[in-house]
């Protein structure tokens, strides 16, 4: 099994869905012949053309807008957002039109479309290159939020994403891009979306955590295991809608749980994890649910001290951990 | 000899098709007005004034294969792609059997994925990247089809305007824009709109062509959508039509309209394409006394027919909300 | 104390504001001549004239980002955003720009701006004139979102929310426009900010909601009370930042905890809610945290079976409310 | 004799003070690249090929008075408006101090209140309406500032664009729009961004004077944009500006070029207007090799020293990144 990066399984998906089905194409700023800011769509223009690695213009709104003309027409189209920052612009067409058009129009027409956009910080993009935006679609039924952690998740995960019926966003870690390394298979295998996956088995503690951060739970894990502490984590995959039994079984496995997102504390999506365990756990818990976040500032800032300052670490891991090991 | 129409190439029965469609269109809108204003339908959103431009369009385009992507007033264009009265008033009065949306959505929410109709929603202007997209998929896919939206001109100031027509400029695309100009945006005038001196020179703006014809003649609008579909299927791109009419209703049930002036609503209506173009396929003897007869008889029981069968008709079941959020 | 409907009670609000402080003026979509299309602005474009009232062209992303630059300017803009749902376009001036001045510029900038919008179901207005957008937002520090509840509350936090410095969500509840009437003080009053409101003090369950579901819940509680069953009722009134001291108050208060909001169940601001318990009353709790809410589909239906089926009302409440004072 | 400028009303000291602004700004950026390829700092953005139209333009507006929203290229703007070498140096280095954000956003995200400098923020376009909305704050309050705001050319396809230009047409309000096309926007070249003829057509969309001018040539521009201002302070509207000419570095630090051909970047560089407007200053007597030498003298011991405060200077203290999310 070759090893493979956490982008070049993106890239890897990207080509096999292609070459299986020609309905799949590509559209976005740059994704052509530059193949993508952090080339995640390298060699795909010379191998497929333009038209199926599509130069958008600069408007992202057409990006999501066209793409979901073409998603209802019968293309799949895989759009990119050059940033999870710059998916602003597009929110009204994937809030009121691809997460709706199935509902509004009573299974007549459907949008298969797959939104990917690098999100996260830790890689001095500063305010408007770091944001964890997931938030804010977290909320609209008829859309899937999906959050891969690693090369393998990120093959298997895009591939479901894009042979899905529905629209999908697809939010990859850009630190993860190079950062994480593993064995990715070659034959084509999908991950079921809407599944949570635990990725470590613990007895002691539960963290619920995704994306980036199930890497520094992991490896948090691996140090406290030499101290006797077994941690169980659950890497949530899909963030919406989330796997609630999934959630419900991991909790309740060692009742001591914690919450870990990148993304500011208020309002992210391991609040809605809470009240699921909230409602569902109460008698089963022994702790009270922690959460670890980012502190509630509108996104990570430029200097390194205040970068650091922002973002969830190893160490900060270590000591939420050891702190709901011990309570 | 050779009259307007027949120079277009199109027959006499082409003419009272459009016409009939026209009325049918009216006549519809017109009951439901009743429909609403006794307490039977809740809402309704009028086409009445822009009929000419609608059908004129419509039959201008092929209605075997283009994609339509309408907006909430183009009663005409539904019609002439395949919608039935009968469906208009099951979306009307909120029935399962609605095909629109099965009651999810109110009346003027257009889709009907077996005509080629895309499904519209309420914010405006999003239609038009859709339009776009399928007029990408089209030349991807080398079909012949175009792709033809609608908005208003109000609408014409979103983002999604602008977005949508360049990136169709930009890669040449087959779509046809017409922009029906009934000159408001609920109480706000076009001057309060849009400082450029017309919509159809917005066009430029995306490397098309832009034309600003007479909304109350369904000629003038046939012919500016068959040139526009000519050069859409030769390859030389998208076109921007302003179609100028007049709103001849409120907005909507929901408002009044003491915004503006009687007298300017009146003069309107000497204008309206029902009279006008009536008078004009009878002054060329194509529309008589008794044809005209039979197509109001024809008419008034269509609509009576189906909006009986909606009235009946049940609703969906209050579990039936949960159905279609994903893939079932 | 004059009687004043809820509208009312925005108009008062709005008009008081703009005698008190020539900087204040209202932009939006029909909100001149017309008066607005609930007719919240009426008679105040004859009083103050075009450009204090001023219609706009039919574009959301100007409304707000003009109404940005006339705020950083120095000006206190009011925009109003017809429906709630058509504030989707504006997404990214409001969270990328209005929400980040003050931060980004370390404090030389900031955008006094107020954005009301109606929102809201149960008015036959479908997908796209019914929704509750507030959890789109409820998760990005720098803005703050309001929610009242009652034409008192209306014209405090209003006239709050164009005093304050930093831009302001202000959701309106569309039914609640002409149903909710109470007698409102002639004289000038501001209410604060960032502080929930106990609406009823009660000793056996605890009731944590905002907007038109604070009425159905006093409604029920009123019917509870009668066979013994005390409720205490916490109306959040700012749904972001939300107001922890108090959710944790009013929770620890009798250990049996309802949230309760029309919006959609699944991360709605009730989820943050939940958790902020969940970390911080574990040991208080009696009984598991239940919520009511919408169901999880895209927007509610425009046929009345439907649509009926999706609204929380005061059976639903009573029926939760009932099932958790008997837990 | 008369000569371009002098015909303009610009002394000679007008366009020295031009030159020596479009220096600064080209080697102020020249030692951002080498201090990011040295490590010292980690992002660079540049004005390279844009400083004429920067310069010219800023020389043309009020300095005292006038409101901009300048993007991310526009050093030559915001040095002409106040900001320093040092202030920019500090910006790069992300140090406490750094007026435009205290280090907490990238370089290039501009912004500065004392000196009429509006925040600026990554996701493109956004700042038109800002400046609309600064526009509209001036006519209201009877002012007679006029708002200045810049972009790409490829960010002119932005739904904001269309949006606040139009706000600004109907209300005449004084807004001075520059394009700086610099014919790329990162790999996609602008006959794949926009299919109209030039920028300056989209001008007419919204009932505003449109102008293509050289941006190479600071004089061209400092005309285009001192009309403008005339025009605006009038009472007549906006203008949209598009400034042409060519970006000579890579799009960013992170950014290689290899989707562009090297001849053309070759090409370009021909008519890089330091080069060029050094020349004509030359060639018109007002610009003696004397005064270049200590322009350059001036202007390195500027940018050492502005470096050298800027490195040394403090960062944020860790928890600052909790300040200021909302007023204190
Ligand atoms: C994004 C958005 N904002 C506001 C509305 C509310 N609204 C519905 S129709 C309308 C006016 C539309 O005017 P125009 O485009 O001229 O079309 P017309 O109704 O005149 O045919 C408005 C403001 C909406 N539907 N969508
Ligand atoms: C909304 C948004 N989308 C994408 C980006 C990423 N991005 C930064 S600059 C740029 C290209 C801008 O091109 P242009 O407007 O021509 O300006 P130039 O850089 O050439 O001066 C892109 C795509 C962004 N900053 N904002
Ligand atoms: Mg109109
Ligand atoms: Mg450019």
């Amino acid at each position: 099994m070759p090893v493979m990066s956490y982008i070049q399984a993106v890239t890897t998906a990207l080509k096999e869905e292609m070459l299986r089905d020609e309905k799949v194409f590509i559209l976005g700023e740059d994704v052509g012949k530059k193949g993508g800011v952090f080339r995640a769509t390298e060699g795909l223009y010379n191998e497929f053309g333009e038209y199926r690695v599509l130069d958008t213009p600069l408007s992202e709104s057409a990006i999501a807008g066209v793409g979901i003309g073409a998603a209802m027409y019968g293309m799949r189209p895989v759009a990119e957002m050059q940033f999870a920052d710059f998916i602003m612009p597009a929110v009204n067409q994937i809030i009121s039109e691809a997460a709706k058009t199935r509902y509004r129009s009573n299974n007549d027409w459907n949008v298969p479309i797959t939104i990917r956009a690098p999100y996260g910080g830790g890689v001095h993009g500063a305010l408007y290159h770091s944001q964890s935006v997931e938030a804010v679609f977290a909320n609209q039924p008829g859309l899937k939020i999906v959050m891969p952690s690693s090369p393998y998740d990120v093959k298997g995960l895009l591939k479901a994403a894009i042979r899905d019926n529905d629209p999908v966003l697809f939010f990859e870690h850009k630190r993860a891009y190079r950062l994480l390394k593993e064995e990715v298979p070659n034959e084509d295998y999908v991950l079921p979306i809407g599944k949570a996956d635990v990725k470590r088995e613990g007895s002691d503690i539960t963290v619920i955590t995704y994306g980036l951060c199930v890497h520094f739970a992991l490896q948090t894990a691996e140090k406290l295991a030499n101290e006797g502490i077994e941690t169980h984590i659950l890497d949530l995959r899909t963030v919406y809608p989330l796997d609630k039994e999934g959630i419900i079984e991991a909790a309740s496995k060692t009742g001591k749980v914690l919450l870990i997102t990148e993304d500011n504390k208020e309002g992210s999506i391991i609040g809605e994890v809470g009240a699921i365990i909230a409602e569902n756990c109460l008698f089963d818990l022994d702790a009270p649910v922690m959460r670890l976040a980012g502190p509630d500032v509108p996104a990570m800032p430029f200097a390194p001290t205040m970068e650091k300052f922002f973002m969830v670490n190893p160490d900060k891991c270590e000591k939420a951990m050891r702190e709901l090991a011990e309570f | 000899m050779a009259n307007l129409h027949t120079e277009l190439g199109l027959s006499d029965q082409d003419v009272l098709d459009i016409y009939q469609t026209m009325l049918l269109a009216r006549k519809i809108d017109e009951r439901m007005w009743l429909l609403n204003r006794s307490g039977k339908i809740p809402f309704v959103i009028s086409c009445q004034g822009q009929e000419a431009a609608q059908v004129g369009a419509s039959f201008a385009l092929n209605r075997e294969k283009d994609y339509v992507s309408p907006y909430y007033r183009d009663l005409g264009v539904v019609l002439s792609f395949g919608m039935t009265a009968k469906d208009l008033m099951l979306s009307a009065f909120a029935k399962a059997e609605d095909p629109n949306s099965g009651g999810r959505q109110m009346p003027g929410h257009f889709g009907q994925k077996k005509n080629r109709i895309l499904t519209g929603s309420s914010p405006v202007t999003t239609q038009v990247p859709h339009a776009v997209g399928v007029a990408l998929a089209g030349k991807m896919e080398k079909k012949d089809f175009v792709s033809f939206v609608t908005l208003g001109e109000g609408s014409s100031n979103q983002g999604d305007f602008h977005e949508g027509l360049n990136f169709a400029g930009v890669h040449k695309l087959p779509v046809i824009t017409m922009v029906e100009n009934n000159q408001y945006a609920i109480s706000v005038p076009i001057e309060k709109q849009i400082a450029s001196k017309n919509i159809s020179v917005r066009a430029l703006s995306y490397g098309m062509e832009g034309v600003t014809v007479d909304g109350n003649d369904p000629l003038a609008v046939y012919k500016a959508v068959r040139d526009a579909r000519e050069r859409a299927i030769n390859g030389e791109g998208g076109t921007v039509i302003e179609a100028v009419s007049y709103r001849l209703t409120a907005h909507s049930s929901d408002d009044d309209d003491r915004y503006r002036e009687k007298e300017e609503v009146d003069e309107a209506k000497k204008q309206d394409a029902i009279i006008t173009f009536g008078n004009y396929l009878k002054e060329e003897n194509v529309l008589s006394n008794k044809i005209e007869e039979e197509m109001n008889r024809d008419i008034t029981s269509i609509i009576n027919e189906a909006t009986d069968y909606a009235e009946e008709a049940p609703y969906a079941m209050p579990e039936d909300a949960l159905k279609y959020v994903y893939e079932e």
